[in-house]
């Protein structure tokens, strides 16, 4: 039998080794799976809230795009453009971790963040434009153009903001993350050996990026208004 | 302690309930045999292999892989044997009969009210004849509720957005419990009642009781307070679509799409007329969400029923007038 | 070979007196521990006052019910009692008992591992655990809620006075908890197995714990989700599920139900772990077909998913997909059967030992099978109209959950208490108490299925007056069943101090975890074992166990 | 002992680095995406505007999930893990839709 001691020392220790996994191979392998885990409970709970808002398209299908036709889809546009740069860097930053390059990190890392808040600045805007429209639901919802149809767009409406502020709400925790990848990597944590912490990051970026590709066509841009 | 008040086994007081009951008592059967018998087995075998100085270790012994096999494939083809059985009396249950006499009820926190076609109203009690199917149109005014009758063996939720049918056909006469099954609140457990099996003959008395009128000609009543009738014209002049023959046929709506002009449709077509406008018509028609009571709305629609039977008015023989 | 590592690894682990107790002490040595069997003594702690106030709750209903009027409670209380009962045996009771608890304790030593993958992770969850608890707490106190722990909108959104927002609340964060420790395990199962642990020489509460993982996965977001969309209607008054703007209340039943019927299976699967190893351990066996049970664990979680509307068979879903439900229930109970069968083999020529472990789960077995075929009854579509919502439900729920994962819950307790603890519990208290709850529990349960077929609806304040000789036997069922559940609370506290010494394998039974020592040190192993045996592979052991008296 | 354990998992991650032109080809394809799903639903495509849109957007996320967040060289578990929570999701679509979709049946 070995010495007990030397089961934990027989090879070098990165310090980001945590005592517990036997190498940095496990301990990354298992936090991205750790992550991928954590963003099948993110599809499903989204999933959920689709699959209601998907109930009542089919039941609903004239009020839900009338009040698509709602949107400011250039906003909408935009804002998904946007993420889709914020990506890109995103997955650039990933990038710049695997090669070891501080510099090029710090850039893109900070490029993701500036584009991020970009996207939640166009999205407040927007906020303030259907709360001043009376849009926001319950007692001060006013709605005069199709009157009939009023409940039910007061109906999408509550999935407008529900599905957008959910998503707004993971933007904002994703920037709180990103600060605090940024630090990390200002003190030169990541490198070749290590990043997981930027991979993680930018699994979580991208899930909420995809789940804007969705919101956008189903919340800005449902065709079959018809004018009565 | 009074061993008359101590019944095992509710009342068989509808055509149903036998057919409930026989599958009831063949699953006591089935899964008491069932698990009766892996108790003794179990017992058995912890008995008889139980550990002493000689059997301090299990002997190396592997049953039949076989026994896998059957005790997965039996009990599946037994469950489909159930499965087919409870559909087949769920199927029983969710068709109504068509020569089914029709009373309305609502529920609300915490009553029942209940009507009948010829206007008579009760309040967590109801009258109904005996060996008669009775088909239940209901709603609910605020919560969901249900309406059970344990002695007929049916239930069935009682939803605010939208009416549902159930239908039970008595065997037995006497009184009967009325519950509400889903919880609703405060005095859930007071929303309670009593049916009252009647021979035909006393239930023809007991309609003959005073009452306001028959619930189509209070819905008639009220199809003019709410100025229905202005649009809604006898013959094809009106803005409104002809209600006369309507109840039960297909609509085709301004969306091409074909929809039954069944319970539902009507009610929806007062409350959110524009949702699902006939074709040919604009959608013109205000919204009485708010304004009609649930009882009302029966009462409504038990007047558009009454007209199911008459035949629109030809188009050409009146003139094309002023709606009145 | 097989025997010489056995017989290392056990020699290893009995050698040491510094265990993870004694590695540290303080408060804040606990409170911030990472370790995962401290992490399991703090929700042992916090589980087991919220099962005697979620026990307090039950008695307090049951007193009521001794009489047909509602004169003990007013309605009001009733209604808020039953509703807490429901969400914290649920949400703080019978969700985290098993897999927080002992799965937390057991998981990485039965893997061999040093800690679970994400130890901060599952102190986080642990936290929020408290967190939910707490606020759950607070709002019993001022003044409770009283929706039933299903949160049925439009009730709950519209006409509830209580604090529906805050039990929600609870339980959303509760659920954060769950998925936090489901997403741990599995990452740890995939990644942190020892050298030689394969697959197939897992210990079956593994398998169990893992397809529980994958519940708690994937259905807790959706009910995340739901309560979310039930909280932001009650707060601006208009919203997802309501019928005033043409929202369906029944899409919040739907999606409701697609978390909370799986959670059944989050509840009941590890039961089924405890019960395999417990029976393999007291029978000195390996469980017969233990593919098919391991199989059958993941088969559960599976269908479990696919049956969720047979509790909206009167709820007026449509009758064609109610037979689809129906359908796909019966095949759910298929792989239940298939354990219930297999632990029954098992005991065919097996070496059975009556100690309390074994006596409880061959109660768990009995119960459990009553609870299954019971839900045969309610997957019956033209049955179950009648049944449904009445105290039948009650009474088979209750068989499933209480008579299957509560009896499972005490079973694992016991075996595991020598190792947890480093003590034996007083083995003849200890059989007293499974007797008592054994038959007090049937003494309750039984009857209110005689009561739910003669129509007395769930969730009843006052009864029909024909209906009370069987709830007088029901609560006097209860009052026996509450004297089980506190002798075990206090002689386990007892043998803490007074227990004799267990030794690292009190049991004679194999699996990683009996060849550490009891207490098992800090970091489980003094080094990582290799695994070279299979499961529950006592022949083996025993010839090891026949070497080391020679030597 | 460990030695063993070496023989499953690798000392270092496997990191493949994937080249600049494969995210940049991703993100132009991305953006013509949305372009694209903007101009469809300005047009009258009868029945198939639904569906093209949920087409796109499909595509999108799948490429997102296969180079952005390196699907495609990851383990096979990975794979199932995505693969699994698509289906779950599926599973709640199609299970409420088939109560929806069925309700105005008429009983025979």
């Amino acid at each position: 039998m070995s010495d007990i001691a030397a089961g934990n020392e027989h090879h070098h220790h990165h310090p980001f080794l945590q005592h517990h996994f036997e190498d940095l191979g496990q301990q990354h392998e298992a936090s991205t799976l750790g992550m991928w885990m954590f963003l099948s409970t993110e599809i499903l709970f989204f999933g959920g809230i689709l699959c209601a808002y998907w109930i009542y398209r089919v039941m609903y299908p004239e009020a839900w795009a009338l009040a698509a036709h709602q949107q400011n889809a250039l906003y909408g546009g935009i804002n998904t453009i946007v993420l889709i740069i914020s990506s890109l860097t995103m997955a650039l930053a990933v990038r710049a971790a695997q090669l070891g390059s501080r510099t090029w990190q710090l850039i893109m890392l900070f490029t993701t963040l500036i584009f991020g808040s970009i996207f939640l600045v166009v999205k407040g805007i927007e906020y303030s434009m259907h709360w001043h429209e009376g849009l926001f639901p319950g007692s001060h919802f006013t709605w005069h153009e199709h009157p009939a149809l009023a409940q039910k767009v007061q109906l999408f409406m509550c999935f407008y903001w529900g599905m957008t502020g959910l998503h707004a709400l993971h933007m904002v925790i994703g920037a709180g993350l990103l600060l605090w990848i940024i630090g990390r990597a200002w003190r030169n944590d990541f490198g070749p050996e290590y990043y997981a912490p930027v991979e993680i990051m930018g699994l979580y970026w991208h899930f909420v990026d995809i789940v804007w590709i969705f919101l956008f066509p189903f919340l800005y841009l449902i065709h079959g208004v018809h004018h009565g | 302690m009074m061993v008359a008040d101590f019944p095992l086994w509710p009342d068989q007081a509808s055509s149903f309930a036998k057919d409930v009951d026989n599958l009831y008592i063949f699953l006591i059967i089935l899964c008491g045999a069932v698990s009766v018998g892996v108790f003794l087995t179990i017992f058995y075998f912890a008995i008889k292999f139980r550990r002493r100085p000689d059997n301090e270790i299990a002997q190396e012994y592997e049953p039949p892989k076989l026994l896998e096999v059957m005790w997965i494939a039996i009990p599946s083809v037994i469950f489909m044997g159930l499965f087919v059985w409870g559909s087949w009396l769920y199927f029983h249950l969710a068709r109504v009969p068509d020569d089914a006499l029709d009373i309305y009820a609502t529920g609300k926190q915490w009553m029942w009210k209940f009507q009948h076609p010829s206007g008579q109203r009760e309040i967590n009690a109801l009258h109904v004849p005996v060996n008669r199917p009775i088909k239940i149109t209901m709603a609910s005014e605020d919560v969901i509720h249900s309406l059970f009758f344990p002695y007929f063996r049916t239930k069935a939720d009682v939803l605010p957005n939208r009416y549902r049918t159930m239908w039970f056909q008595a065997t037995k006469t006497g009184r009967y419990h009325i519950f509400c099954a889903e919880y609703c609140g405060t005095m859930h457990s007071g929303m309670i009642g009593w049916v009252d099996v009647m021979e035909p003959a006393d239930y023809q008395k007991w309609l003959a009781g005073g009452t306001e009128g028959s619930m189509a000609s209070q819905g008639e009543q009220l199809f003019q307070k709410y100025a229905c009738n202005t649009c809604h014209t006898n013959d094809a002049t009106g803005r409104g679509p002809v209600l006369a023959g309507l109840y039960g046929k297909d609509v085709t709506l301004s969306s091409d799409t074909v929809v039954k002009a069944d319970d539902n449709y009507i009610r929806e077509s007062i409350l959110n007329p524009q949702a699902k406008t006939a074709k040919g018509f604009q959608p013109i028609m205000p919204t009485f969400q708010g304004q009609v009571s649930e009882d009302d709305l029966m009462k409504l629609l038990a007047y558009v029923k009454s007209l199911a039977s008459l035949q629109p008015a030809a188009q050409a023989t009146t003139t094309k007038g002023t709606p009145q | 070979m097989t025997t010489a590592t056995l017989h290392d690894v056990r020699l290893s682990g009995a050698t040491t007196s510094r265990n993870y107790i004694n590695d540290e002490y303080g408060a804040l040595s606990w409170l911030l521990t990472k370790d995962h069997k401290r992490i399991a003594i703090l929700y042992l702690l916090s589980i087991s006052v919220l099962f005697v106030l979620g026990g307090f709750f039950a008695m307090m209903m049951r007193i009521e019910l001794l009489t047909p009027a509602g004169d003990l409670l007013t309605s009001d209380t009733y209604n808020k009692f039953f509703t807490l009962h429901g969400v914290v045996m649920i949400f703080f009771f019978l969700i985290p008992a098993i897999p927080a608890v002992l799965g937390n304790f057991l998981l990485p030593i039965q893997l061999g591992a040093k800690d679970l993958a994400f130890p901060k992770i599952n102190l986080l969850s642990w936290y929020l655990y408290m967190a939910a608890a707490i606020i759950g707490l607070v709002v019993i106190v001022t003044g409770g809620v009283d929706t039933g722990w299903t949160f049925y909108t439009p009730f709950s959104t519209q006409y509830s006075n209580t604090h529906v927002f805050g039990t929600t609340f609870a339980a959303f964060i509760a659920g954060f908890s769950s998925i936090l420790t489901g997403l741990n395990f599995i990452v740890t199962i995939h990644r942190m197995r020892a050298p030689g642990l394969t697959w197939y020489r897992l210990p079956l509460f593994v398998w169990a714990l893992y397809a529980t993982s994958v519940v708690m996965l994937l259905a807790t977001p959706v009910l995340a989700i739901t309560l979310t969309m039930l909280m932001i209607e009650r707060t601006i008054g208009v919203g997802f599920f309501d019928p005033s703007l043409g929202g369906d209340p029944l899409l919040y039943q739907h999606m409701f139900w697609f978390y909370s019927h799986p959670a059944v299976y989050i509840m009941i699967l590890p039961a089924m772990g405890v019960a395999s190893d417990v029976v393999a351990a007291f029978t000195r066996k390996k469980i017969f077909g233990y593919r098919f049970v391991a199989f059958s664990s993941l088969a559960i979680a599976f269908l479990g998913f696919l049956v969720w509307a047979h509790h909206m068979f009167v709820a007026g879903i449509s009758v064609y997909s109610a037979l689809i439900f129906a359908f796909l229930s019966f095949f759910v109970a298929v792989p239940s059967a298939i354990k219930v069968f297999n632990w029954t083999a098992t005991l065919y020529r097996a070496s059975v030992s009556w100690q309390t472990p074994m006596l409880y789960i061959l109660g768990f077995i009995g119960l459990f099978t009553i609870g299954g075929v019971t839900g045969l009854f309610l997957a019956s579509l033209g049955l179950d109209i009648h049944v449904t919502d009445t105290y039948f439900v009650v009474a088979h729920f209750h068989y499933v959950m209480v008579g299957g994962t509560v009896m499972a819950y005490l079973a694992g307790i016991h075996y595991w208490w020598p190792k947890i603890t480093g003590r034996m519990y007083p083995e003849w208290w200890a059989r007293l108490a499974a007797l008592l709850v054994f038959v007090g529990f049937n003494l309750t349960f039984f009857p209110q299925f005689i009561l739910g077929y003669l129509g007395m609806p769930r969730r009843y304040h006052a009864y029909a007056p024909e209906f009370q000789v069987l709830n007088v036997l029901s609560t006097a069922g209860a009052s026996v069943l509450a004297v089980g559940y506190v002798l075990p609370i206090i002689y386990l506290v007892w043998s803490i101090w007074f227990g004799r010494p267990a030794g690292p394998n009190p049991w004679g039974a194999v699996g990683l975890e009996w060849t550490t020592s009891s207490p098992p040190p800090k970091e489980n192993f003094h080094e990582t074992p290799v695994v070279t045996w299979d499961a529950y592979d006592y022949p083996a052991m025993m010839k090891a166990m026949g070497e080391t008296q020679n030597v | 002992m460990a030695d063993t354990h070496h023989e499953q998992l690798e000392h270092a991650p496997h990191s493949h680095v994937t080249g600049l032109g494969v995210y940049f080809a991703v993100f132009f394809a991305l953006a013509i995406g949305t372009i694209v799903t903007w101009y469809a639903s300005t047009i009258d495509l009868g029945m198939w505007n639904t569906p093209i849109a949920l087409i796109i957007a499909t595509i999108k996320a799948v490429l997102v999930i296969l180079f952005f967040m390196h699907v495609i060289h990851s383990t096979r578990l990975t794979w199932v893990v995505v693969v699994a929570s698509f289906l779950w999701l599926g599973v709640l679509f199609v299970l409420t839709f088939a109560d929806y979709l069925t309700r105005g049946w008429a009983m025979k």
